[in-house]
């Protein structure tokens, strides 16, 4: 394993620090527990934007902390949940007096934590969870789909209501509409390291990539020989596209997403495959994200996700921003 | 039973993960993320180094100081399941006044319940749970047919492997391996490990006494 | 060899193709020959400034044109520099009869084809040549240092200038100072594979890192063993404060780049280890970057650039900029 | 000599390249950016692609035609480097008037010299120019001194391959591989390796006439 990096028990904490040091007009970190929040306090009547998770997907959740997305994030250690006295911690110094909404991915972890958090604290919260990870089939009786990129546009589309006066319910129900009309799904080349561990999480051979995989290396639908771009594009669309019921002249928000290591060069190609892909269905990009924005350390892979648009959504997608990984209008 | 029983305990169990340390790794990689076991080491490790604080502190209080412990520094779903078993005994009534095996065990079936609640899975779903719940049951029945407790640990050392094993075969439903699906099975679940090789310290630990 | 691509010829053109979708409010890309301009014609008066370079580096420079930064960039095909013919057609379409400004990396191929272009087309031009490395000796006998992260540094200050009306030859005199006060050097983890070669461009072991590595792949001062993240930023940025002659409390921007294939974390982390050397040596980050910026496709491994900062450097790295890969302000 | 013969050397030219291929390749991967081979490939490709336009043009609109297609085609310091070579003989008076050896040589000559201005490179610093230039001097010697036309092939087929061989023990000071300083000591320059293969092939294509 080659890292930059002093020691597995620092490395968090140094980033943190760094990152922090890095954005120190946009964004404070708080140790111990550790929360990111914006450096200005939160306006009296905002809801809080709180999100959390794992390590390790950089530059979420931190990157997106400022003025229209996030009020704050916890971070947990790499690839873990955040625990609880980091929510109860972060939403205390967030607090509005509006009440709290937290952003979870649909992982056991996380739900338990961010629920003892929502439990344990004083104000009042609500949570939208996230769960747009076509790759795993779903079912009632199960943990469901898993959360993965999405998580990046509810984020940015729930904060613009929130900076715009939603009140918490408003801002609950816009997320869950956001997470509804999501989907994504994802293909790893190669396997990352946790630091920790200090070898590879799962391993592919020299042609292999794995179909549907997790942002944390779960293993996917399928492990398969790497297909040109193009068809992998049109099975990952055909799967989103599936689900989502995507129809003729829909307008759509396509998000390419990198998983770390995979050059920009690549991802635009996928954009450019993805949109052959969309046009022959007649489905209209009326909005465009590329780049690493929900990674998994340096693993070399992409994903797609697609968020159905309507007017609503398009205006708090356009919205100004201004976060350390997103910003726009400002 | 006092605080000197859990530092003491929390150093046997370090020892026993320790050991156990690179096949609960394995687990957790192939059907999980990785990173349980250095979940439940750094958490094992903030609760041993918070003996000079925890040794000091009333049974309920000190139950509780290691929650916490386990809560922040394990992270991640066990961090929470094991973090609501310790909170939940803490909150055991009259703990305070001294603790016997009986209300230790009463404290542990507590426990576990919380621990289903807050997990909402139940034996069968390849997770701790699957050893959890048949050991409490064992323990809760012993105690109450007035088993003799050397009897009732060998028991539950057996339980607990029985569960752990049982987890191989298994389809997971919850948690992360439950995105698998049909690939869960073949696997024994990391937790179900962790938590067996726990079980197994602590009874062989009274075994001994 | 596993990227995302179809056929390697296709490869550029499909990835232009997919830049120039994603981005068309900001950008054209332009084919046979290739060249990305800003999607609004360029203000009477102003001056062009236009970089280019081999591919491989992105978002540098395509993702730098835009509003306050380039009006156009010639990507060549990966690694190799971009052909006369692509900057002439360049600065005809770009052309704002105040003169081009071609902001040049100090590599003889890209030397010797801008200089074609310089004397096979019409308009007037002028070129800033950047040589931040600082692991390579400079020599009036050689070719001298190569030009590495520096570039998007000085594309951004001299697009600037050149927004608010600066002359070809104020262009010119201010690209040149910021390259003088510019200093970079990086190390790598891992090799990156030219699409085309199909196999990585060198092979390091698995404990050991190219030290003052080039863009390119090209070697650097010496191969070692992986160290500590702070060992390698004080030796780093050791070799770039000597050549720079940083002095007690002189201002500085620190931008820690990403080649690639290494997480945020890390590179913040980097920044973390680097702010306490500077801290230590009372030299003060007045201004910070922090990302993939000047990338070897998927290469592990980070660089420091140093800029000397005054108050008309700062000005300029203030003004509002907006591209597809930096933007603040607007 | 007309512009058939221009694209039968190019044809054999790319043959011979392409049976190297894989050595050129190495060579810039040690001392370059691992390019060169391709670019070159590239270049060559599109040349004989244009065949068709090529054929009926004049002399020295091939030639510029030619030119182009390299600088475009093969881009890199080679392309500016092989682009100005042709560029320069397109430019050379007269030669739609007819081209014989002596005529080519002269035109060869002043190309070369525009090389040496483009690259700033003189002999000895472990470039192409190590070929390139001794070539040129002994190709202008022969036809001062009215050597036999054969010979002078074999001469200048000779000369190129003294002048790649030089190149492995030089200290590069220009183009990619100054950047290696000492370590660049011990390969031979790809540039060179490829110039000499096709100073090779054209003398060997006048060789076999
Ligand atoms: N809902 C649940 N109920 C009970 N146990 C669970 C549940 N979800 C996960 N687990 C247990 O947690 C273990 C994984 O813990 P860990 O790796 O620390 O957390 P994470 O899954 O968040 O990475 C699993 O092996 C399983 O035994
Ligand atoms: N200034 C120069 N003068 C002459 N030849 C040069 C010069 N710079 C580079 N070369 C030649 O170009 C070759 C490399 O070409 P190529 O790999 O195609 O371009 P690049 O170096 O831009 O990647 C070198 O091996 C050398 O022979
Ligand atoms: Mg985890
Ligand atoms: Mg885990
Ligand atoms: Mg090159
Ligand atoms: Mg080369």
């Amino acid at each position: 394993m080659k890292k930059f990096l002093n020691s597995k028990d620092d490395f968090l904490k140094e980033s943190l620090q760094g990152f922090g040091a890095a954005h120190q007009d946009i964004i404070t970190c708080h140790y111990d527990p550790n929360f990111i929040t914006r450096s200005e306090a939160t306006k009296r009547g905002k809801v809080a934007i709180i999100s959390g998770g794992g390590s390790g997907h950089e530059p979420m959740h931190g990157g997106f902390v400022g003025y229209g997305m996030l009020d704050a994030a916890c971070p947990g250690f790499i690839f873990s949940s955040p625990s609880p006295d980091q929510m109860i911690a972060a939403s205390e110094k967030v607090d509005g007096s509006a009440g709290t909404l937290f952003i979870v991915k649909n992982y056991s972890g996380d739900i338990m934590n961010f629920q003892m958090a929502s439990e344990m604290m004083t104000g009042v919260s609500e949570t939208v969870l996230i769960n747009d990870d076509v790759a795993v089939e779903d079912s009632s009786y199960t943990t469901g789909r898993r959360g993965v990129a999405a998580t990046v546009i509810v984020e940015k589309i729930v904060g613009s209501l929130a900076e715009t006066g939603g009140s918490l319910k408003e801002c609950k129900i816009l997320g869950d509409k956001v997470n509804r009309n999501s989907g994504s799904m994802g293909v790893a080349f190669s396997s990352c390291t946790v630091p920790a561990a200090g070898k590879p999480t799962f391993k592919l051979g020299p042609d292999e990539m794995e179909f549907g995989v997790g942002i944390h290396g779960e293993p996917g639908r399928r492990r398969d020989k790497v297909q040109p771009a193009q068809e992998i594009t049109n099975e990952l669309l055909g799967v989103i596209i599936e689900d989502l019921k995507l129809e003729n002249n829909g307008e759509i928000l396509l998000f390419v997403n990198g998983m770390g290591g995979t050059p920009l060069t690549e991802l635009y190609l996928l954009y450019d495959n993805a949109k052959k892909t969309l046009d022959n269905k007649n489905i209209k990009i009326s909005r465009s994200l590329v780049g690493n924005y929900c990674t998994s350390l340096e693993m070399q892979g992409a994903s797609f996700t697609i968020t159905k648009l309507d007017q609503e959504l398009k205006k708090h997608w356009d919205s100004p921003v201004h976060t350390a990984a997103m910003r726009w209008g400002l | 039973m006092g605080t000197d029983f859990l530092i003491k305990n929390a150093k046997e169990i370090q020892v026993v993960i320790d050991n156990n340390a690179s096949e609960i790794e394995k687990l957790d990689q192939e059907i999980g993320d990785g990173d349980h076991i250095f979940n439940v080491q750094r958490g094992i490790k903030l609760v041993i180094e918070s003996e000079p604080i925890i040794k000091h502190l009333s049974m309920s209080k000190a139950l509780n100081q290691i929650a916490m412990k386990i809560l922040s520094g394990i992270g991640g779903s066990s961090g929470a399941l094991f973090g609501t078993l310790f909170m939940t005994m803490s909150k055991v009534s009259n703990i305070d006044d001294g603790v016997d095996y009986k209300k230790a065990i009463n404290m542990f079936v507590d426990g576990v319940e919380a621990v289903k609640q807050r997990g909402k899975a139940d034996v069968g779903e390849k997770t701790m749970m699957d050893v959890l719940i048949p050991v409490a049951n064992c323990l809760k029945q012993g105690i109450e047919k007035n088993k003799d407790l050397k009897d009732l640990m060998r028991e539950a050392i057996e339980e607990a492997e029985k569960g752990m094993l049982s987890t191989k075969d298994l389809l997971a439903t919850k948690g992360r391996a439950s995105f698998l699906g049909e690939r869960s099975k073949g696997h024994i679940d990391p937790g179900a490990r962790s938590s067996q090789l726990m079980i197994r310290s602590v009874c062989m630990s009274i075994l001994n006494t």
